[in-house]
């Protein structure tokens, strides 16, 4: 199990390597990406199952026991969300793939797409493993450079600003993050996760809290907390369409999950998170509106993560083993669904030629299909039942009824905002597909990588997409033992000992 | 039960491969699942009017999330309704639609998972369960009243309807949750038979009468329902008078034998529900189209039910359960009485509809029968209903009785004028109108639905043994008063003068036609405004919210991270203050040289304004913390910093030959550039001031360090410690760090070589626009 | 090994200022303003790694006595801290380069879609129909709106089109 | 490559410029940008700087230096033959892509780190290996040697990469869009 739990790291990035050295042939390049990443997302499967059985599955790098030595650990919540994006990264894969053969022919290598693209993964995945705060940093940097290059890779005038906005708000907060990490060295003596845990509480509380609110902020510009989130929704919308999908998908909840780890293994508290509470009410309402506003399909998606990611913070705030637990839920279901609404988009782009919404119209008869590849995913989003986004809201909701006012009147907010995302998701739907059917637009920028026609998509992108609405349907189906799973992982992360005791051994 | 349900929904998502074959056999096909479930209902009619049958499925336990389902006396009627009644529209559906109509198709799998979904909701005995398929009617009855979505009208009406319902939905799920949290369980039979009481229980019955209200269309929020007639007329008899907007109700009626007691609870029932049969029989009044008349006479009559089945008492509940009934039965063949006017003539304007009484008799007398049971005449099972009615009211007594009484008798008084005016504007030959035309005689299909569910009215009427049968499980869960049985006759008392009141009154007041329709087209208040109000506002205040926030300046994205930065971390140390009492100056003479150098250059920075010696300066400080390192015993990092820094300076020099000499951005006066200071120099004296704090406040020595140094030599064959670390101990980071100057160095390539193959063009507005030639092939094979 | 790495007034004011300047910079238009502040800053927190460590000490290289010998590990996660901040200079540097040519200058620029909500006069986006918009800024590159053909809502209301 | 200024007709620009490449291989750039002292140090220095590169790399288990910083002095040492030599003469197609010699530095590290479970050791996990050399007698090898390597030739391989793009992609663009360099 030790070898199998490093494999999610390394193999991405030797497929990268090999994909780099053997730049010249595309079937190669695609071939290895797929089946990196279908391996991934099957050893995921297995450490989840493994890890959910007979606890945390560790691996100490090199032989080396923690703290020496770097440990990867795979916990419930941390095989979880690796399966989950694994598999949404494997099905964008897919989509970009097929998106490429039907705009430049099977012929075409990519030179940067393949290895970035498997070392965004390989970071990701390092990211949800290391049992390291240094190795996490590491981790974003492996992750976020190769999203700097993903969303740069087409750059034009228009877009180059986005990448500018991405790549300097992304640089500011790995700057903060060494920052942090050296003060938490200085003031503990280890990086290690495990290790930290128990010097930390040896601290003075409110130093402690100094170091708690210094990673919250690190890691609340990479999950896009308001106020930290401005970036997002000029940045997200400019990226080719797969890239933004994946970035949608998976970015802000290794952001999230970054926060959720540290805050619950480092700075246990007993009590819901005032300020947390604070900060969901105003993600949740601010992204919500910010969605209302919007006339570009891909920012509106954009606007409305931020407001989800509020809905996970609620979960954190309140703090305890259930809304923990349900915050890792909604974590999960929420990857697949933002990437499959950015798919949509991009299949709703190439349809229309635009992403301007009054430009659109009519797509209900003309692409029935397409329609019910966006339904599902919506109604998933504004969370109604019975997808996967009502289980994981309900999960937070009762969570928070049953710890205090204060997160009573939050899970108010939980319902407004629900609302409001339903409101901005009708409003697509009303604009996108009723309506009047308007021709396609000639498109902008003809050599780009949306070719606007039906005849140039390819059903390997419908497909993938439909994949990751199966995905997102199998959680709801499955709801009970995933539910019953996340309950478990909330348990251990409050609890802490478990990790603990599977990093540093009996006697921590 | 839940088999039941999901043979609908499974059908229901087959179903467009029968509708591409024949779609009046996919309404066909579509009648069957109702049908069947009606027959299964009935065959278990002994068990549900005693004990109740139950299933229940798991789905998500650990959140109290399972599909329990309970047929009692309650969801028996309600089934009729929903599958019995839903079974008949179907059919009348196959006659209705045009053979090659478009909507057809999308029709018949709606509404077959629409009775699905009501099905579900239903058989419910668990709160999570009855809210799923809560949201699921929504959803069907969206779609289907939006159809197409060609038309503005029907998206308006669809979005509306939606949106009101989702509201009050998600603010019934909240409720729904703080229920469950106090009950300890969401099963409904166990939380009524203990209901819970407290602060938090308040809200949620607030909140889920919320969610009743607004399904049902009630006060102030029953506008969609109207609106919601644009739908195909045979939609609007099952979604919007028969079946979905009676689930309100029904909530109340699940929930009133736990909770009627509470203030909290009737008193909101009572009231919006009297004000909203008033309000809707009096728009009723003013209505030329047909279809919107029985709109709001729905409206009216769902006030009338919350009245009825929300005011804990068990005559009451008896006369709603019949009313529940009765309501069906007369609501919808009324609906499709329209339709089939409708689908003859072309028009469903009373004022241009005459003389239909002689054209269409056979529509005509089923209608009458059917507008007579609204209206409350014996022996039809309405009269039975609201006689029940009257008796439970009137025998209560006290003010809240005689409030409701005459409240009712007001109510049943408009009731009979706007049954008088339906039947008038349908059927009657109005002088100076000349008689319409019929194009399309009904069919048997059309019609034959009508005469059922209007004879069944006339047949359940008489049989009042059988209904009472029926209603009486539900109603005995209040405490047996008075021993009132549903009845024709129960002798001459105040009910049958009210009764009689009511249908002397309400025919007078139609007589005064003329009058009332002046009168009631001045409504001070207007719904539906607030309505739209509502909407635009929420609109408004996301343009302005977002229009302030989101400026699109990256400084000042920047400025807000760190100001948070400054504001969160900073804050708390500057409480915590604990500044270290034995901190030194320096702890080595040369750092404070090197030091000096550092800052100079730093400081020099920024006032630099050409490139090069930016360049130059950063290199400075570079070397100077090459040399910090160096004082600090660190070689290694030293060495490595050095190079770093002079590659660095080189590849900036490449970079510079291209740029101009100076920044280009303009210089900024002093005002402009303050608040850039201020907010660095705090976070510059931030990050530095809780940098010593924490470092003073180091809680033991470096966990690790000891190790390294003892296992270097002999485990990792090294004895440079760092070199040991690097490539042995933290290995991986390793890994990861020659990972990122990997994927750098593509994007480096990508990026620069990609210019060459730019190409500009000229573009609408004029302007020049720059195309990227990455990802061009040629650009491709380069960076290969 | 140092128990208390208390970081002392010197090397304090000079983290301070290092910080505050790459802040400085960090929050200008310029783009190669802004990367110099990402050197300067990078150069900063790896100064702070490293003083995270402890005072000066002796090089931690076997043979000189461990008591003396100065903490390793920090020193190790400068140096990688050192190679990716590298790295990323660079590749801002390529970015930076590539705006420069593609739009003729290296300042950021505000983002034009925000710059049109925020211009717009509070006149919301109506949510039911999507003829009923208000006029878009004229620099809207893709304002060659379609007329729309929107029928009466009378005649809807009427419910004409049920016929079949 | 354009190379306007080799057809340079003027006689007493080019009378003393070297017209082969006479000290290092590559192309022949113009004489214009040609350096006589630049060239000679660099033929001089070059390989002296490659062998003190592989020494640091080897002796960095010992003492200050690794596969990092022996990488980068490498690199450096190619910075100085790009200035001197030009853009033609490195990476144009006759020696090894600069791509290529990053995806081999970055796949011997990867493969490092897997090796070991080849033989029965974990991920990453070390060990001594010993050899005996015809000439050098017994020699002992950490493994970790292989990781080192692998980070050496990514590293010369990145600043190839750089010397690559921001060297001569940029000097090209200039030439292309008419500017004259600065520096």
């Amino acid at each position: 199990m030790s070898t199998v739990i490093t494999l999610p790291v390394l193999l991405p990035m030797l497929g990268a390597a090999v994909t780099v050295v053997f730049a010249r042939s595309p079937v190669l390049q695609r071939v290895v990406g797929v089946v990196v990443l279908a391996v991934v997302a099957a050893l995921a499967g297995v450490l989840l199952v493994v890890a959910d059985g007979s606890g945390p599955v560790v691996a100490e790098l090199g032989g080396w026991a923690a703290p020496v030595g770097i440990a990867l650990v795979a916990d419930r919540l941390s095989a979880l969300l690796l399966l989950v994006s694994t598999l949404v990264t494997l099905a964008v894969l897919v989509y970009a793939i097929d998106q490429r053969i039907a705009d430049y022919g099977r012929g075409t290598a990519s030179t940067t797409f393949h290895p970035m693209y498997l070392m965004l993964s390989a970071g990701v995945s390092l990211a949800y493993l290391t049992g390291d705060l240094f190795t996490l940093f590491v981790a974003f940097e492996v992750m976020l450079t190769a999203s700097y290059v993903l969303i740069s890779r087409r750059t034009t005038a228009t877009r180059v600003r986005a990448g500018m906005t991405y790549v300097t708000v992304s640089l500011m907060s790995s700057l903060l993050f060494l920052t942090a990490i050296a003060m938490v060295y200085a003031a503990t003596g280890t990086v290690n996760l495990a290790d930290l845990a128990g010097r930390m509480d040896a601290l003075p509380a409110e130093l402690r809290t100094v170091l708690g609110l210094m990673l919250l902020v690190v890691f609340g510009i990479k999950a896009a907390i308001v106020p930290l989130h401005f970036w997002l929704p000029d940045s997200y919308p400019n990226a080719p369409g797969p890239v933004a999908a994946l970035f949608a998908g998976l970015l802000t909840k290794v952001g999230f999950y970054a926060m959720l780890r540290t805050q619950t293994l480092l700075f246990s508290r007993d009590e819901p998170w005032t300020l947390m509470l604070v900060l969901a009410v105003a993600t949740m309402l601010i992204g919500a509106l910010g969605a209302l506003a919007q006339n570009d399909l891909n920012r509106l998606l954009s606007f409305l993560l931020v407001s989800h990611i509020g809905f996970m913070l609620f979960g954190l705030a309140v703090f305890d083993a259930e809304s923990v637990g349900g915050a890792a839920l909604y974590a999960a279901h929420h990857i697949t669904v933002l990437a499959t609404l950015f798919l949509v988009s991009g299949l709703i782009t190439r349809r229309t030629g635009t992403v301007a919404l009054d430009q659109m119209g009519g797509l209900v008869g003309t692409a029935p299909g397409l329609a019910v590849l966006f339904v599902i995913p919506a109604l998933t989003l504004a969370g109604i039942p019975p997808t996967a986004g009502f289980v994981a809201k309900l999960a937070l909701l009762e969570a928070g009824v049953g710890a205090g006012s204060g997160p009573v009147a939050v899970a108010g907010v939980v319902i407004v905002a629900s609302l409001l995302t339903l409101v901005a998701l009708v409003r697509v739907w009303v604009r996108v597909f009723w309506g009047e059917p308007r021709p396609a637009l000639p498109d902008d920028d003809p050599d780009d990588e949306v070719v606007v026609g039906t005849a140039a998509t390819a059903a390997p992108m419908y497909a993938a997409t439909a994949g990751l609405v199966a995905v997102s349907l199998a959680i709801s189906v499955f709801a009970g033992p995933l539910t019953a799973m996340t309950d478990r992982a909330g348990v251990d992360l409050l609890d802490r000992g478990p990790y603990r005791v599977a990093v540093l051994g009996d006697a921590p | 039960m839940l088999a039941l349900v999901l043979a609908h929904l499974v059908l229901a998502g087959l179903l467009p491969m029968v509708s591409a074959r024949s779609r009046p056999a996919a309404f066909a096909v579509a009648a069957l699942p109702p049908s069947i479930t009606l027959l299964w209902a009935f065959s278990q009619t002994g068990a549900a009017l005693g004990a109740g049958v139950t299933e229940s499925v798991p789905w998500a336990p650990a959140l109290g999330l399972t599909l329990s389902f309970r047929l009692d006396a309650l969801a028996l009627v309600m089934i009729i309704l929903v599958s019995g009644v839903g079974a008949v529209i179907l059919v009348h559906c196959i006659g209705y639609f045009a053979p090659d109509s478009p909507q057809a198709t999308r029709s018949a799998a709606l509404l077959l998972a629409f009775a699905g979904a009501m099905l579900g909701l239903v058989l419910a005995d668990d709160l999570l369960t009855l809210y799923v398929f809560w949201e699921l009617t929504s959803i069907a009855s969206f779609l289907l009243v939006g159809q197409g979505g060609e038309r503005r009208a029907e998206r308006r009406a669809a979005v509306q309807a939606l949106l009101v319902t989702v509201f009050g939905g998600l603010a019934m799920l909240l409720g729904f949750v703080l229920l469950g949290e106090a009950a300890g369980t969401y099963r409904i039979s166990e939380i009524l038979a203990d209901p819970p009481r407290g602060g938090l229980v308040t809200v949620a019955l607030v909140l889920v009468l919320l969610g009743a209200f607004t399904k049902s269309a009630q006060l102030p929020f029953h506008p969609w329902l109207p609106a919601a007639m644009v739908a195909p007329t045979p939609v609007s008899a099952y979604l919007h008078a028969a079946s979905m907007v009676k689930a309100g109700v029904y909530l109340v009626a699940r929930l009133s034998p736990g909770f009627a007691d509470l203030p909290v609870w009737w008193g909101p029932v009572v009231v919006v529900g009297l004000g909203t049969m008033l309000v809707g029989g009096w728009r009723a009044l003013a209505e030329t189209d047909l279809k919107k008349l029985l709109a709001f006479g729905t409206v009216s009559q769902l006030g009338f039910l919350m009245v009825l089945l929300g005011a804990g008492q068990r005559t009451a509940a008896l006369a709603g359960t019949a009313m529940l009934l009765a309501h069906a039965l007369f609501k919808a063949p009324l609906f499709l009485a329209v339709g089939t006017i409708d689908h003859a003539t072309g028009t469903r304007d009373l004022r241009k509809l005459s003389g239909l009484r002689t054209a269409l008799p056979g529509t005509a007398i089923a209608a009458t029968l059917a507008a007579a049971s609204m209206a409350g005449v014996p022996p039809l099972l309405g009269f039975v209903g609201k006689e029940a009615a009257f008796e439970a009211f009137v025998s209560e007594g006290g003010a809240r009785g005689y409030l409701l009484a005459f409240g009712v008798l007001a109510g049943s008084v408009l009731t009979v004028a706007y049954s008088a005016r339906f039947l008038w504007g349908a059927f009657a030959a109005k002088p100076g109108v000349e008689p319409t035309a019929v194009r399309h005689p009904p069919g048997a299909l059309l019609t034959g639905p009508i005469w059922l569910c209007a004879l069944a009215g006339l047949l359940l009427g008489t049989a009042y043994v059988l209904v009472d049968l029926l209603t009486e499980p539900y109603s005995a869960l209040y405490p047996d008063e008075h021993g009132y049985h549903l009845a024709l006759w129960h002798g001459f008392n105040v009910p049958l003068l009210f009764t009689a009141i009511a249908l002397g009154g309400g025919l007078l007041l139609h007589r005064a036609r003329g009058t009332v329709d002046a009168l009631s087209h001045h409504s001070p208040v207007d719904a539906q405004r607030g309505y739209r109000a509502t909407v635009e506002g929420v609109s408004r205040l996301a343009v302005a919210v977002t229009g302030r926030l989101q400026a699109g300046s990256l400084p000042l994205y920047l400025g807000a991270i760190l100001v948070t930065f400054v504001l969160l971390p900073g804050v708390a140390a500057v409480l915590a203050g604990q500044w270290p009492v034995d901190q030194l100056v320096y702890d080595s003479v040369l750092q404070v040289p090197l030091a000096l150098v550092v800052v100079v250059a730093a400081l020099a920075l920024t006032r630099s304004h050409r490139r090069f010696t930016a360049v130059l300066l950063v290199g400075v400080i570079g070397y100077g913390v090459g040399g910090l390192f160096i004082v600090d015993g660190a070689p290694d990092l030293a060495l490595a910093q050095f190079l770093v820094e002079t590659l660095s300076l080189v590849a900036f020099v490449f970079v510079l030959r291209r740029l101009p000499s100076h920044f280009t951005e303009r210089r900024a006066t002093l005002r402009s550039r303050l608040p850039r200071l201020v907010i660095a120099a705090v976070g510059g004296l931030t990050v530095a001031g809780i940098a010593v704090v924490l470092s003073a406040a180091r809680v033991g020595p470096a966990a690790v360090s000891a190790e390294f140094v003892r296992l270097a030599p002999a485990e990792a064959g090294a004895t440079n410690v760092v070199s040991a670390i690097i490539v042995d101990f933290r290995a991986l980071d390793t890994v990861g760090e020659i990972g990122v100057l990997f994927i750098a160095a593509a994007g480096v390539s990508s990026l620069v070589l990609a210019t060459r193959y730019d190409t500009r063009r000229k573009r609408r507005s004029g302007g020049d626009e720059v195309r990227s030639g990455q990802n061009d092939p040629e650009h491709e094979r380069e960076v290969l | 090994m140092i128990i208390i790495p208390t970081i002392n007034l010197t090397m304090a004011a000079t983290i301070a200022v290092l910080y505050a300047v790459g802040f400085y910079l960090l929050l200008s238009r310029s783009l190669m303003r802004v990367l110099i502040g990402v050197v300067v800053l990078g150069h900063a927190s790896n100064l702070l790694l490293q003083l995270a460590g402890g005072p000066p000490a002796r090089p931690p290289i076997i043979g000189t006595d461990p008591a003396a010998m100065a903490d390793p590990l920090p020193q190790a996660l400068a140096l990688t801290a050192i190679v990716i901040t590298f790295a990323l200079t660079t590749f801002l540097l390529a970015l930076g380069y590539r705006s420069f040519v593609l739009v003729g200058h290296d300042e950021v620029q505000d983002d034009v879609e925000d710059r049109r909500i925020g211009g717009q006069k509070a006149d919301p986006v109506a949510l039911e129909s999507a003829d009923d918009d208000p006029p878009d800024d004229s620099d809207d590159p893709s304002s060659d709106r379609i007329a729309s053909t929107d029928d009466d809502v009378e005649a809807a209301a009427t419910g004409e089109r049920e016929r079949p | 490559m354009a190379e306007p200024d080799r057809a340079d007709p003027d006689p007493e620009q080019a009378w003393d410029g070297p017209r082969q490449p006479w000290l290092l291989n590559g192309d022949c750039r113009g004489p214009r940008h040609r350096s006589l002292l630049l060239e000679i140090t660099t033929r001089a220095v070059f390989p002296t700087v490659l062998v003190f590169s592989v020494y640091l790399l080897l002796v960095g288990h010992y003492g200050p230096g690794g596969g990092f910083s022996a990488g980068l002095v490498a690199g450096l040492a190619f910075v100085l033959r790009h200035i001197a030599g030009g853009g033609g003469d490195l990476g144009s197609g006759r020696a090894v892509r600069p791509p290529t010699v990053i995806g081999a530095g970055m796949a011997v590290g990867v493969v490092s780190a897997l090796l070991p479970l080849a033989f029965g050791l974990r991920v990453l996990e070390s060990a001594k290996l010993g050899a005996a050399l015809p000439v050098l007698g017994a020699v002992e090898v950490q493994t970790s040697l292989f990781l080192e390597v692998g980070v050496y030739l990514l590293i010369v391989g990145v600043v190839l990469e750089l010397l690559r793009s921001l060297g001569s992609g940029i000097e090209r663009d200039l030439e292309e869009s008419g500017e004259r360099a600065r520096q």
